[in-house]
Order: structure tokens, then C-alpha cells, then sequence
């Protein structure tokens, strides 16, 4: 093997705090601790870093890619090209090679057999993984494991990673595990020390320290949205597993039992239920909801799929429930753990007969966390199920985020009635009757001893008194006002964010997780002489902010993650009479968007449009 | 024997009559067992003198499960869809303890569709009644083939059935079930006192109680109508419920002929053995009392099975004893602190 | 009781073979027997007319109206009065009543009560129903039945309903069991000889004979799908009763012996299969599908709700089957006895994920029957779910249509390969290969013993060859050809039917079972002065000639029953080009569009719009 | 006992050797008890001289489900849904009544979500060997309890089990299963003769596989793990396939040791008894073995039932021996004739 001279590549110019590095490994092999490890530290040195794991449907033994970014500029997206590669995994070494752009660096686990003719462009760093971990003297059953811990200190030495911040990485990952923390610990330092000692650096890329990101944390989405639903009071959960949001359950489970016991009694205010399949999870919360529980479900695809006839009943009987969609790819069972935005569509139509729903659509992991107690608002003040969609790469990838802010109003229960209520509405009071006139009827719960208070709910036809009725004329007017009721809440739902470029005509939409990817790319666009504003879309149906910037702009381009341009198509149907003025570019490969593809098909159609 | 919460009486314990328990005026065909068992459930909540508002009422879709809007018009409740119904009541159940669930289901809603989640809710042993009105047919839809459906039936616009039924009992009883009871509607005596000590269980308790539908599935030889009922009906005790406050007082008291089996609340039932002496309490005498009747083809009715329950599964997920969905806000929103130290740990 | 002066009534001009006729009833009393005999002798007398039944959702003793239209024009649409009632029951007497125009005439059972003081305008024919019935010496228990019978006598009577007709139409009722067409002959006698000697015509309605209707047929839209579905080589069909799509699968039941018993063994070539629910009723027919079955399922709105997820695996595997949706009101159980087109964006956009469907949406029994084998062919060729929605107004109720037209063309299997054909491919054969170009694979079935048949069938992602693959190109590919397979269908299905009038400058855009509301609604406006033409969408997705139609108009309204304008919105995106041009205009109230509401809603659009 | 078949062979009596009945490599976890049930499948059938391509693969969704692609890559496959195998099969299974069916199924898969189709399978009696690989936990969404985790087992993100296990040979027992069997992945020659036995038995043949999940659940005390499953494990017989050429040549027998059971095909299952002597045709005492061992908590495997059905749902559907997906175009599609015939009595 010959590495190319030193020389060559001293050229190109360096790269601090910015770059792109992936670790291939197979699942199962404990990679994951290590790579948290190494993506905490950088944290901890307050460089903008991003951590995505992208791993096969399958428990152990085959290919699982970390990618981590750092971006002094704060550019977390997802790029399509890795700078650095950690390659601890013979069998996709070679084609994991091919995403190395020119100077980039290679630490391989030296056992690992180099191709015949390495490109003479990359640098190659070998690491004696094996060697040292049994130098180390690590009992047999946790040699695959350690070999991880060894490339974190390497990798980290190279780079230029604190020590100080490895450590603080491994403690906040051991908490108090003293034993387990002692033994990671040297066994970074053991690569740390190797490194140190005999790894001439000749790449370019290294990071330096930075001021602490302040009011910054670290976490995923799902656990922000099992956060935000603790916070907003969530009463009763009950959930089926599905990749990817079975760690949004497991979170609110880890959390409940410390945050949700009653202050006053010291007993659980929260149960969480894992129950027989997907039909229960939705109708185990639809009893809930019903009887005033704050109630919720999260689930992926498939399960969606499975509670759409329980939807359409909490829709007409007009139950709160909150359903958290995180997304992964589909149809059918697909690719269960890759991304995608490929159910809005579905959800926004999920249910046979006429049927309008809420979604919600958080961009970022602190959005998971405020539409996970707004949801539960939402839900019981307009008494019908609302969506929130998620997807795989914000649900489950670590994220910098905004620290989590303290809900800014009271819970709100909507408008239940109790004993005493009651006596107020005198006998006029039926539960499906707008007496308000903003379409949202009045609901008792369960449990009301009031002689007025129970009545009977149906999925069937009823009046304003919930009694079963066939007339032509009520049907009408019951779903009539039910879609006014919801078609009221467009402009209380969280508004779209509007990014501005000076003397942008064109425009951009995008929603959920593909933000830092169009943020940066809107910067490369203005770069490339195409100033284009971008709206990321928080709520559907849209307010009236949307159609004012379709309309505003010249043309608008809707990015997102699906085959269809589902957003797009959305858009056509709700702002129909700009429909000409909306283009639809869509990608669809089970990975987050990047911004170069963004930036390329953007432009791409504007020289189209330009003629 | 024959005690005083047989009789007609115009006010029970708590001062209520018995329209207090009445529904609306069904539009069930005239004759339909289904209507027997809404009369029975509510005589028997009128004679055990419970407050209709503490009671909350749960059907998916069918005959059967329309039936909850014909009893307890002061009780609340919700009609679902098709099968689903254990798992309103699964979710329910949770908001308010102190509430007493009754679930009604129709063999098409428990034993085809829903058959999942009627084998879960009583995994959960989540605390209610669950009756299942068995007609082996489907109503509703004008006279399909059910699950129950008697091997050989035969059905216009169906033809014959050519798969052997299923017995819900059996089914409860693999599943976990603690209260096994079977009642016909042809029997009205029986089925109130099951019914009422159904209601003072505490955990789930499954009764299948055979309910002929008059318009489609009542030809004489059919299984599940009132004919090859009356024919074929074996019960295996005479039940007399006792409720606590009261003293048992039996005529013909002999010994060995009658148990007595003491519930939850302190009620005893009386069960007075009739063809041959059985115990309630055993899991396996019940298994096979029910293959036997199975591969015999005769209905035999009564408490087939009885067990306390450890733990309820409010108990399980320790809630308090006020009802949760009462809770004010700041007892079910964790304070800044709290917030405070998760995004410090985050940090 | 007094009767308004005979010559105040003889004012109003005779009104021969032109009016409306309700019976109303209670359910279970089986009036549907008498209801189909009057219908039936009309028929016969070469009088077009149609029926249709308004029933609750219960099984007895609930108000039930049977509508009888005789329209010597030909239109068969509702109509939203009654001119003649037959009252029955005295639960909705007076109800029924307020339906009825200047000189409405009402025959009633004379037992109901009149009203203190009945409108003069009106002429009453009191019916002595039970005298009449005692007299007949009826046994007890069929009292109640032959009560209809008595009617179907007196009414014929005085419409002019010729005995001769109303004999046929026992006769086709009645069969060969001849004590039963006697008993019930007699009874229809006695009443229209009762009538003959007592009843002293006021009225101005009246029925004569005219020419027999060639080539017509009368049946309902279930019965012709299911004969369609056994003329297409169904030969396994899974299923759940539900209203209003059990009746089609009974209607299988029963011609499935007489018409499906191979011809070379006598054995049976069709299985119909009673399962325990949607969802297997949906796996199921995939299952037989992918076996290589002609497979099918009939359900509605709940149903349909609850076959998602596998609808969602038939379409990403390419499994061919057919899925009929009777559609009935909905959102949730909604009102399971009434009609309403509702389910077509939910049917549009079925399945998490991106998805994309194929629509048949037949207008008539006729199509019923046609898309019926078509639906079938199409879903073998392309290796997809058909949907097919028709409603409880076609589907239950019956229909003058023409006679069934035998298959114009041999039965498609699509692209099926035996073991000889594997030969041929010489090892290139892969399940989800695009050889041909046109997006459709060639497909192998379980029982094919060439050795290379086999493959593995998954609903995660896959390769051209059927093994997993989480690669993100493939993916892309894959789910791009589907697509493209299936957009270039839309120019080989049912092309949409125009009805041009000279002048027209505004469209008009239907679906499904309203056909004949609107064709009588076009000639209404025409007289109304505002010629329109009207095009009838007959699969989705639509052809370049919708796409033509809307463009080639100033305006065009989408009329359907449904809340929320469902085809004018997926018009919206699949002409989007022309959205300002389309307007929706919809009736939901669970009964048949009539054509006076869509006159009146498009007259007042266009005043409107013209300022 | 020794004999020919459970040798190491070269080839079978059809000529193909070992190799021929292998699938894709495996991707599950190494240990994991699945790859057993998938080496044993191979094996079983192998044995038996069945021709791949006579045989077909059903699946639903989880680690489980995935290893039909282990085995037979000569068979057609069909992974579908989670929990819906069973319904894949069924629609199958008239399409062409040469191929044998297996499904391979998970507790997740037939316990939860697949309950109902799980009962419905069976109660149809639809000709498939049906294979639980049962691990009481959820193996592909890493780790959490499933309907026949054991009480108080403890997993990692859970917590703790407070709910009873279901058992699934009970389960299908009372739903009218004609053969319901038990094997451990840690005891492969039993399991293999059930197998076997399973593959010629006409009609559906459920057997629950206890296959540990080296992953998420093989603490030594859980109750599907290795080390509790060889601790506790309770055969009831020695298990002996005999196919129906072959002479039946038992070294050791003895007297009031063996039983026979003749299979469909001609076959012969010789059951030595272990501890005590158990009649596998009687129902009544699969209930009470069942019950018991479930209530003591052990292992008991063997073949628990066996009865001979009297038809298949394709003779009761009355289909041809020719396979009804390649009846040519004019055998399905009826003639202009009977056309006419319609449209007639429609006029
Ligand atoms: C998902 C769904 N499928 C089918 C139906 C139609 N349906 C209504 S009632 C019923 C069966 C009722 O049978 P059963 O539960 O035995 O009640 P019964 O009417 O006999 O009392 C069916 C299939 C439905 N409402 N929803
Ligand atoms: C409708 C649906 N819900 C949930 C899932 C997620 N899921 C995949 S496998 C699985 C459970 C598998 O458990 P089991 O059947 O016991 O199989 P094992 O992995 O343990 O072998 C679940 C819930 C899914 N794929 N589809
Ligand atoms: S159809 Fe049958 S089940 Fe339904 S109400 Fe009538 S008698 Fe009862
Ligand atoms: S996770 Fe468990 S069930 Fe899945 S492959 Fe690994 S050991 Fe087997
Ligand atoms: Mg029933
Ligand atoms: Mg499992």
C-alpha cells in the first residue's frame, strides 16, 4: 500500500469545524455508544454538530452508518459526500470509500484489507484496533464493544477532539455506572495515546473549540415530543412498537414515573399501555379521551394505516385524541428505518366518508417537545383527533436544540362540563349544539353525577342531542359545523416561519425535518445569485400567511421528502388559484435532504422557468 | 326459595324506581332476546340498587350492541364500531374508578371481528361486565353466518355452514378469564342473578348468554334459538345472589347441596347444585364441563368459574383513589423545576 | 273529515305517466315484496321508471319509504316531493304529508288519523286495508304482510296499472311457488276490485301502457357487479357483511353454482369465502391474488377504512386484486343505510406512504356489470388494486338498465408466466424487472415448478429481483416505476361520457349514480336558458379528455354527494392548470341527488358569477 | 432407536441433496432460535423428499417473520403485514391444493396483533403447518413484552410484566386445532419429527416453538430462554417419524411403552412415553396437561393433540384436483348463453 505524498494534499485548504464524518460499522456491535460519545464531546466544545444513525431493519451483523457533521456555520443538514470516514466494517468498505470527495482521510481498522490500488487523492490512516484492545486486556464478551471506544480516541486525537470533552461525553453517557465509565474511559485513552504517539496527521480537517452554544441541548425528537406530552399533561397513552416511534413511548415511559406522580398524593397521573395492535392503541384512547383523560397514541405507517376506521370515529364523535405520526418510509412496511414525509396526504384524507384533520408539523426537536403539549390543547379544546408528523430522522437522530421552554399558558381542557356547569345551561344544554357559535359543542365526561350530564355517543348519525338520527338535514348540518369548527382553528395553529432573503421572487416551501437543509440551501441559493424566501409550513390546513406568500412571489418551489410533492399537492387544493405558481421537487431515497440536492434542483427549474 | 330482591318492589335501597333505569324505547324486533337481556341488566342494577350515573355502558355494531341505548338512559355511553369495544372501555376505565363498565357485544362483534381484543380485555382483567349476546348469527346485516353459528346451519341467501363454532366461554377461560358465566335468554331467573354478581366482581367478568334472533336465526333445531334452548338448556346450579347486607336465609337448606361462593364486595352467591355437584372454583372441572357440553351439543348454563383476582390494574399502574379525570391542571402538569432538570441533564 | 270541491282540483292539467309515488311503511312488514310488484308492473307496461327504497338502519318496525318515479321522458333521478303517497304508517303520516304539491294525492290505510284540518288541496283516498285483509280470510301471521298487498291492488287500480302487468309482476316475484303467488294474487284482486266498485277518481295522475322497452333489463347495481365479477373468471372473493356491499356478495352466492361449475369437471371455479373481518377479507384476496386467483372483496366506507394497510402491501408488492366500495354515508358508521359518493378522496390517496390508485366509478347497473369483469382484467394486467365505488343508490336499488353485454374481449391475466414461458427469459427474469418498458413486470405464481419461478414477495423494499434492498436509488426507482405503470393507465380506462348541448359555454362534471339527476338537470337548464355540457368522469385518474372538457369551458361545476367537493378537489390537482375554472357545488343528506337541486345550485352559481 | 432419516444423507429419495432446501443467509442475530427452527424446516423437509417447489412460505412482520426467507429459496414466499399471515395463506391455499403451505409466525405476530386471524385459521381448518416462534418478547422492535412474555419478567425500557401469559397451544386447542404441538429450540430432534409429522398431517398443524431471543430476552430465568427452557423442560414423548414406506424397526420396544399414531399420508408417529403414558388423541387430556403445566410452570413439549378431520375446506368447496390457477380462460368464464339466461329473467 502507498499513501500519496504529503505534499499533494497539504494544497487544499483547511477545513476547522467543518466537515463531514461517518462511521460504518454493523449494528448491533454496541457502535452506538461510541458514536454518541465522540458526537457529545463536540458538543460539549460548542461546535454545531449533527448526529444521524443510519441503520438496516435488523437487530445485529449488518451495515450501520453514523454520520456526524460539524458546521461552525450551524449547516446541520444531511450532505451527501463524507469528508472523514471511520471504517470499522469490511464489508462495505470499498463502496464506502466512494463518497470520499478528494483529500479526504480514512482511519480503518487495520485489519480491514485496503483495495489494491487505493485512490492516490484520499489519506489513509490505519488504527490496530484489535491490538490495542487486547492490550488492553478487555474480558473476551466486551472485546467488539471496546474496539468502538478505541476508534473514539483515535478518531478524537486526530481531530483534535478534548480530552476533557470525551470525558465529560462518557460520563454523561455512564451517569453513575462507575465501573463502566472507568473502563471506556481507558480504553479512549488507550486510542488517545496511540494516536498521540504515532499518527503523523497529514489531513486537513480538525475542530477547535468554540464558546459553549448557550441555552443549546442535545437530544432527539422523540424524546421531546415524550417530554412535551408529560408536560401538557398527558393522562393515558396506550401504543403498539413501531420503528420509528416506539422510542417516543419508551421515553414518556423512562420520564413518567419521575415527573408524573400526583403532588399531592404521590400517585401515577399517568398510565402508558401497551396494548394488542394498533386498532386497540387508537380505541384505548378514544375511550380515554372520551372520558376525559388526555389521551394519545404515536405509532409509524402501517399502524396509522390500521386506526383509520377508529380516526373516522374520533373525528365524528368528536373525541380528543392526539396521534403522533412518525414517519418512516412507505408504502406498506417498507423501509422501516429510513425517512421520509410520505404520509401527509394520507392523514390529511384518513378516513372514509367526508373528513377534514389537523396536522401538525414540527421542524425541529424543541418543536416536538411544544406541539407535544399543544397537541393535547388542541385536541380537547376543538374535541377532535389531531395529527402530529414526525418523521424518522427527527424522531430518532440527536439534534442541538433550544432548552425546552415551559409551556406559556394554563392547560387547557376546552370546553368540559361538570356538575355544577351544568346547572349553568339550564336543561338547553345537548352535546353536539353550537351554542357559542364558533362550531365547538359543549362535552360532559364519565363520571358527571349530574342527572343531565350522560348521554349516549354514537358513530352513527345524531342530533344535536346525541340521539341517533337519519334525517337529510341534520347529517348535513352536523358535519357541516364540524368542518367549520376546524376550519376556524387554521389561524390559532402554529404559524409557518418565514425566512427572507433581500429581493427574493421566488419562493420556497418546505416542512418538518428537511429545515436545516433548506435554511442551507437557501444560503447557497442566494450565493448562486437566486435569492429565494422560504416558508416552512408548521400546521395544515394552511392560514392565510401561506397563500399571502404563494401569492406574493413570482413562483414557489415545494421541497420535500415523497414521491408525490404531497405538500404540493395540498397547497394546489388550499391555494388553489395560485396553483400555477407552485412547482414540486420531491426526493425520495430514505435519507434526510441535502441541501445540494435542493440547492441543484432549484435551480435546475429556475433556468427551465428563465427559459 | 325466594327471597325479597325478586319481587317487585316500587323503590330500591337508594330510593330509586325502576324507570330510573330504563332506556330508550328499543327498535330491536319484538321478541329478540337481546331486549331480555337489557330488561334483566336493568332489573338486576335496579335490585342491587346502584346509582345509574355510576355506571358507564360500552357496544361496537350490531342488534346486540344497540341494545346499551335501551337500559340506563342516566348512564353515559358510547357505541363504537365493529369489535372494538373492549378497547373504549380499556381506556375509559382508567378515568374515573370508581365508574362500573358494562361492555355489550354481539357474537359477531366479540367472536369474528373483535376477537383479538375481547381475548386482551380479559388478559387486562380490566374491571368490567362483558356480555356478549349470542345469537350466532349476524343481525344486523340481516342473517350472515357467525362465528357461533352452528355447525350445519343453514341460512337463506347463505347456505350451509360448514365450520364448527366456537364457545366464547372456553375462549374466556384460556384467556384468563377470573368470571365464567353462561345464561339464555329463555332463562331470565338465572341470567339476573349472574348478572348481579357479574356487577360486583371486581375484575372482568365474561358472560355469553344465548339470545335467539326471532328474524333470522330461530328455526327450532337452530343452536342459539329459543326452542332447541328451552330443549337443551342444562344448567348446573340454581343461583341466588345474596347481597351483603343481607342474611342468607334458604328453606330447603342441605347440606351438600348447595356452595356458597363469596364475592368481592361481600355478597354471596348460592348455588344450589342440580344434576351433579360442581365447583366453580376449579379452572380444569369448568374446562371440562365446557368440552363436554361442546362435543355433546347440549347448552349448559351457570357460573362455570369464579377466581379473585390479585390486583386490579388500576391497582397495577397505582392511581389514586380520586377519579383521574378530575385532576386540575397542576396536578397533572410537572412544575419549572422539573423542566429545569431535564434540560440541564441535556445539556 | 271533509274533502276539498272535485273541480277545484280539475284545474291542474293531467299528469299521465309523469309523477311521483311514495309508499311508506315500516321495515319488516315486507312491503318490499308489494313495493317491487307495483315497481315491476309498471316495467312490464313499457313505463321507465325507478325505485327506490329509504330504509333505516334496523331490521323492524322503523319507517321505510319505497319512491316510485314514472318519467315517460325517461328521467329517473329523485325527485324532492311526492305526488302521490300510500300511507302505511301512522308514526310519519303527518310528516309524510308536508311533500306533497297542489292536488298531491294520498291513499292511507283508513286506521291512521287523519289530521284535524287537512290541507284542501289535497285529494285522500281513505284504503279500509284491514277490512279488506279480514275479509280475504289472511291466516294471522301473514296479516301484516298481506296488508301490502291489499294496497298494491287498490293503487294499481286507480293509476290504471293494467291487472295483467301486475300479474307479471307477481309472477317474476313469485316464481314457481304457486300457493304463494296465488294467495297473494288473490289479495291484490280484492283490492283492486275494491277499487274498481268504491273509488271515484279525483286525481290526475295516471299510468297508460306504451311500447315495451327493448333490451332493458331491471336490477340493481349489486346483482350486475357480481354477475360482472363471475362473467370476469372471479374466482375467490373474501368478504365481510356490510351494508350496502353485502347484497353484491350475496348476489354471488347464489348465481356462483349455476354459473361457475367448470365445464370440463363440474367442480366449482369460484370460492366465496365469509371471514372474520376487513382486514382478512383484504388478506385474503391477496393472498388468492398473488397465487395467482382472480380475486376480489366488496365492502364499504368502515370496511374499506379497515383494508388500508393491506390495500397499502397489494400495492407495493403488485399484487392484483379488486375492491368494490359501496359506498354509504359516512364519516365513521356514519348512516350505514344511506347513500353518499364520500369516499373518494379517502379511496384517492388509501395507504401511508406514496400511493396511488385506479378508480372505476360506474354511473349505471349496466357499468356495474361491465366494470365488474373489466375491474378484473385491469387488475391483472396491471398488477395493482382496482377500486371500484358505486353506492347504495345504485348498488341496493333497482334499476332500469340495458341487458348485460357479453365481454367484448378475452379474459386478461396480464403478464403471467408459466413454466415454459420462464424458459424463454433465459435467467433475465426478475419479478419487479421493467423489460417491456411500459412500467408492468412480468409475474410468476405459487405452483410454478420451474425452479427459477420462485421468488420472495415482501412489502419492504426490493429489489428488481424481489430481495431486500434498503438502497436509496432502488427504492426511488422502484416506487417511480409503480407510478409511472399506473399513470399510463389513465387513457386505457373508461373514458368519461359527454352530453353536449348546441351553445353550451358552461360544464358540468359528474360521477356515479347522480347520472340521472344530471342528464335531467342539463335539459332543465337548457330550458332554463343556460345550456351546459355535461361530462360524466368514469375512472380516475382522469384522461386528457377531462382535461380537455374543463379547459375547453368558461366554468365548469363539479356536482356530487359528498361534504367536501371530493372529485372537484382531485381535479384541482390533476387538471390544476384549469383550477379557477372549476367550482364545486355538493349535497350531502344520505338521499340521491335530485335534479331540481342541481339546477337551482347551478343557475344561482352562474348568476353569481356573472355578476 | 436409530434409524435411516435422522442419518446425515447426501441425497433424498428424490435426489436432491441438502443444499436444495437452503434459503438466503441468515441476518438474524447468531444464537438466536429462529436460525434452529429454520435449520430444522430444512432438514425436516429434506428428510421427507418433498420437492421445494411444492411447498410455500408465509410470513407476517418481525425477526420470526423474516426467516422463511432462511429457508426453501426454491419455494415461493409471501412476507406480508404484521399479523396477517394467516390470511395470505388462506386466500392461497385454492390456488393450487398440490402445495403445502407453512406459515411462520411470531408471538407478536399470531398472540397480538394476529389474534383473530390466528383463532380463524385454525377454526377453517385451512391445510398449513403453522409455526410459532415463540420468544415472548419483541424481537424486531428491540425488546418489548409481548402476549406471552412471562409474568414479572423484567426488559430493558419496560419495566415489568404485570400481565399472565397467553398459551398458544391452549389457544388453538379451543379453537378446534387437529393437531397442536410444542418443541424448544433447544431440543431439535423432537423438533424436527414434528415437523415432519406436521407436514403430512392434512389439515392445519400448530406448533409453538419456544426460540429464544438471544437478545432481548434470554435472562436465565425467563421463561423462554435456553438455560429456563433446559431446566424446565418437560417432553411428554420421544417422538419418531416413520414414513410410510418404511418398516418400523424399534430396537427397545416394549410393551405399553409406544404409541402409534398413523398420519394422513400412511405415515407413523411413534410416541414412546417418558414419564407418564399420554393419549394425544384425546382433547380432554391435552386440556388438562396444558392447564397444568401452565399453572406449575414448565416446559411441556410434544405432540399435545391429534385428530383426523373429516374434510378439508377445499373438498368443502368442492374444487378440482387441477390446480384453479391455471383452469384456462373458457373454464372461468361462463358462456354467452347463460348470459342470456340472466338478461332474460331480469326483463
Ligand atoms: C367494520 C365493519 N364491518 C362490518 C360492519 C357491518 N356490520 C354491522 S353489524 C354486523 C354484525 C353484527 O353481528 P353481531 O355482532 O352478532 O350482532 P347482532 O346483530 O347479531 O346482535 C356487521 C358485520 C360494520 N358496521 N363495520
Ligand atoms: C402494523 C404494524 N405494527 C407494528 C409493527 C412493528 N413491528 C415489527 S415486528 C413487531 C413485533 C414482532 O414480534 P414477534 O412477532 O414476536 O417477532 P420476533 O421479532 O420476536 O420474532 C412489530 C410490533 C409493524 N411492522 N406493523
Ligand atoms: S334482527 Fe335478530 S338480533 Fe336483530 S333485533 Fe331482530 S331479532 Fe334481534
Ligand atoms: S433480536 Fe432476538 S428474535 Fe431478533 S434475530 Fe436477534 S435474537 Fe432473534
Ligand atoms: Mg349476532
Ligand atoms: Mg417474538
Amino acid at each position: 500500500m502507498t499513501h500519496p505524498e504529503k505534499d499533494e494534499l497539504i494544497a487544499l485548504p483547511q477545513q476547522v469545524n467543518d466537515f463531514c464524518m461517518t462511521v460504518c460499522t454493523v449494528n448491533g456491535s454496541g457502535s452506538a455508544t461510541s458514536n454518541n460519545v465522540l458526537y457529545h464531546a463536540l458538543f460539549h466544545m460548542g461546535i454545531p454538530t449533527s448526529g444521524k444513525n443510519i441503520f438496516p431493519s435488523n437487530i445485529k451483523g449488518l451495515p450501520t452508518w453514523f454520520v456526524i457533521r460539524v458546521s461552525e456555520k450551524g449547516y446541520l443538514g444531511r450532505v451527501p459526500y463524507d469528508d472523514i470516514l471511520v471504517a470499522m466494517n469490511p464489508e462495505t468498505f470499498l463502496d464506502d470509500l466512494t463518497y470520499l470527495p478528494e483529500g479526504g482521510v480514512i482511519f480503518y481498522a487495520d485489519h480491514i484489507r485496503l483495495p489494491e490500488n487505493p485512490r492516490p487523492d484520499l489519506i489513509f490512516y490505519p488504527m490496530p484496533i484489535r491490538r490495542l484492545v487486547k492490550e488492553a486486556e478487555v474480558p473476551r464478551n466486551l472485546r467488539e464493544y471496546m474496539e468502538n471506544m478505541a476508534y473514539v480516541g483515535i478518531v478524537g486525537e486526530v481531530l483534535g477532539i478534548n480530552m476533557e470533552s470525551l470525558l465529560y461525553a462518557l460520563k454523561r453517557h455512564f451517569g453513575n455506572k462507575a465501573t463502566a465509565l472507568e473502563s471506556n474511559l481507558k480504553m479512549v485513552k488507550t486510542g488517545y495515546d496511540w494516536a498521540a504517539a504515532n499518527i503523523v496527521k497529514r489531513d486537513r480537517y480538525s475542530v477547535k473549540p468554540l464558546p459553549p452554544m448557550k441555552d443549546c441541548i442535545l437530544t432527539d425528537g422523540n424524546n421531546a415530543a415524550a417530554l412535551g406530552s408529560l408536560f401538557g399533561g398527558v393522562e393515558f397513552c396506550a401504543w403498539y412498537p413501531i420503528t420509528p416511534a416506539s422510542s417516543l413511548v419508551e421515553s414518556m415511559i423512562e420520564h413518567n414515573p419521575k415527573l408524573r406522580k400526583d403532588p399531592v398524593t404521590g400517585k401515577n397521573t399517568c398510565v402508558i399501555l401497551q396494548v394488542e395492535d394498533e386498532l386497540a392503541a387508537a380505541g384505548c384512547a378514544i375511550g380515554a379521551g372520551w372520558a376525559g383523560l388526555r389521551a394519545m397514541t404515536a405509532t409509524s405507517g402501517p399502524g396509522l394505516s390500521l386506526m383509520t376506521e377508529n380516526v373516522g370515529l374520533a373525528y365524528f364523535t368528536e373525541t380528543p385524541i392526539v396521534i403522533w405520526d412518525v414517519q418512516r418510509v412507505g408504502p406498506s412496511t417498507g423501509l422501516p428505518t429510513r425517512t421520509a414525509q410520505g404520509d401527509l396526504t394520507f392523514v390529511y384524507f384518513l378516513g372514509h366518508g367526508d373528513i377534514n384533520h389537523i396536522i401538525l408539523l414540527p421542524g425541529s426537536v424543541n418543536e416536538c417537545f411544544e406541539f407535544g403539549w399543544k397537541a393535547l390543547d388542541l385536541a380537547e379544546h376543538y374535541q377532535t383527533p389531531i395529527f402530529v408528523l414526525s418523521d424518522l430522522d427527527l424522531g430518532m437522530n440527536q439534534w442541538i436544540t433550544s432548552k425546552f421552554a415551559y409551556p406559556d399558558r394554563p392547560i387547557d381542557r376546552g370546553k368540559i362540563l361538570w356538575e355544577e356547569d351544568l346547572d349553568r345551561f339550564g336543561g338547553q344544554w345537548g352535546r353536539y349544539k353550537d351554542i357559542d357559535g364558533d362550531g365547538i359543542p359543549y362535552r360532559t365526561v364519565m363520571g358527571n353525577q349530574n342527572p343531565a350530564a350522560a348521554y349516549f355517543t354514537r358513530g352513527t348519525g345524531h342530533n344535536e342531542y346525541g340521539n341517533y338520527s337519519e334525517d337529510p338535514i341534520n347529517w348535513a348540518n352536523m358535519i357541516r359545523r364540524i368542518k367549520k369548527k376546524l376550519m376556524n382553528m387554521c389561524e390559532v395553529l402554529p404559524k409557518p416561519i418565514l425566512r427572507a432573503k433581500p429581493g427574493a421572487k421566488i419562493g420556497i416551501i418546505g416542512w418538518g425535518s428537511t429545515d436545516p437543509a433548506l435554511i442551507e440551501a437557501q444560503d447557497m441559493l442566494e450565493q448562486a445569485g437566486v435569492p429565494v424566501d422560504y416558508l416552512r409550513i408548521r400546521a395544515l390546513p394552511s392560514c392565510r400567511d401561506v397563500h399571502d406568500f404563494i401569492a406574493a412571489h413570482d413562483h414557489t418551489y415545494v421541497l420535500e421528502l415523497n414521491r408525490d410533492g404531497q405538500m404540493c399537492s395540498i397547497l394546489k387544493l388550499e391555494v388553489s388559484e395560485c396553483s400555477e405558481k407552485l412547482s414540486s421537487l420531491t426526493d425520495i431515497g430514505g435519507l434526510p435532504m441535502t441541501a445540494l440536492w435542493a440547492t441543484e434542483q432549484v435551480l435546475a427549474k429556475e433556468m427551465e422557468r428563465n427559459g | 326459595m325466594d327471597n325479597a330482591q325478586t319481587q317487585k318492589v316500587e323503590r330500591n335501597l337508594i330510593g330509586l324506581s325502576p324507570v330510573d333505569y330504563k332506556g330508550k324505547p328499543s327498535t330491536l324486533c319484538p321478541g329478540c332476546g337481546h331486549n331480555t337481556i337489557a330488561n334483566q341488566i336493568q332489573a338486576a342494577l335496579f335490585e342491587l340498587g346502584v346509582v345509574p350515573e355510576m355506571v358507564a355502558k360500552f357496544s361496537g355494531i350490531g342488534c346486540s350492541s344497540k341494545s346499551p341505548n335501551y337500559f340506563l338512559d342516566r348512564s353515559f355511553g358510547f357505541n363504537g364500531v365493529h369489535g372494538r369495544m373492549p378497547t373504549l372501555a380499556t381506556g375509559a376505565c382508567f378515568a374515573d374508578r370508581r365508574i362500573k363498565l358494562i361492555g355489550i357485544s354481539g357474537d359477531g362483534d366479540s367472536a369474528s371481528i373483535g376477537m383479538g381484543h375481547f381475548k386482551h380485555v380479559i388478559r387486562r382483567n380490566i374491571p368490567m361486565v362483558y356480555i356478549i349476546e349470542n345469537n350466532g348469527v349476524y343481525g344486523l346485516t340481516k342473517g350472515q353466518f357467525s362465528a357461533t353459528s352452528d355447525l350445519g346451519l343453514e341460512l337463506r341467501h347463505q347456505g350451509k355452514n360448514y365450520l364448527p363454532p366456537l364457545d366464547l366461554c372456553l375462549e374466556a377461560l384460556i384467556s384468563g378469564a377470573k368470571f365464567v358465566a353462561r345464561a339464555f335468554a329463555g332463562d331470565v331467573k338465572q341470567m339476573r342473578e349472574l348478572f348481579k354478581a357479574a356487577f360486583v366482581h371486581d375484575g372482568i367478568a365474561v358472560i355469553d348468554v344465548i339470545s335467539p334472533c326471532v328474524t333470522f336465526n330461530n328455526q327450532d333445531q337452530a343452536m342459539q334459538s329459543y326452542t332447541w334452548g328451552r330443549e337443551n338448556e342444562s344448567p348446573i346450579q340454581d343461583i341466588t345472589f345474596i347481597p351483603k347486607a343481607q342474611e342468607i336465609f334458604v328453606e330447603d337448606f342441605q347440606e351438600g347441596t348447595y356452595r356458597e361462593v363469596k364475592l368481592h364486595d361481600g355478597s354471596i352467591l348460592l348455588l344450589k347444585k342440580i344434576d351433579r355437584d360442581y365447583d366453580p372454583t376449579s379452572k380444569t372441572a369448568a374446562l371440562d364441563l365446557l368440552t363436554e357440553s361442546y362435543e355433546k351439543r347440549y347448552l349448559t348454563t351457570g357460573l362455570f368459574y369464579i377466581e379473585k383476582a390479585e390486583q386490579s390494574i388500576i391497582d397495577i399502574f397505582d392511581l389514586g383513589r380520586e377519579p383521574l379525570n378530575r385532576l386540575p391542571a397542576e396536578r397533572i402538569r410537572p412544575d419549572l423545576a422539573a423542566l429545569e432538570q431535564i434540560n440541564a441533564a441535556l445539556e
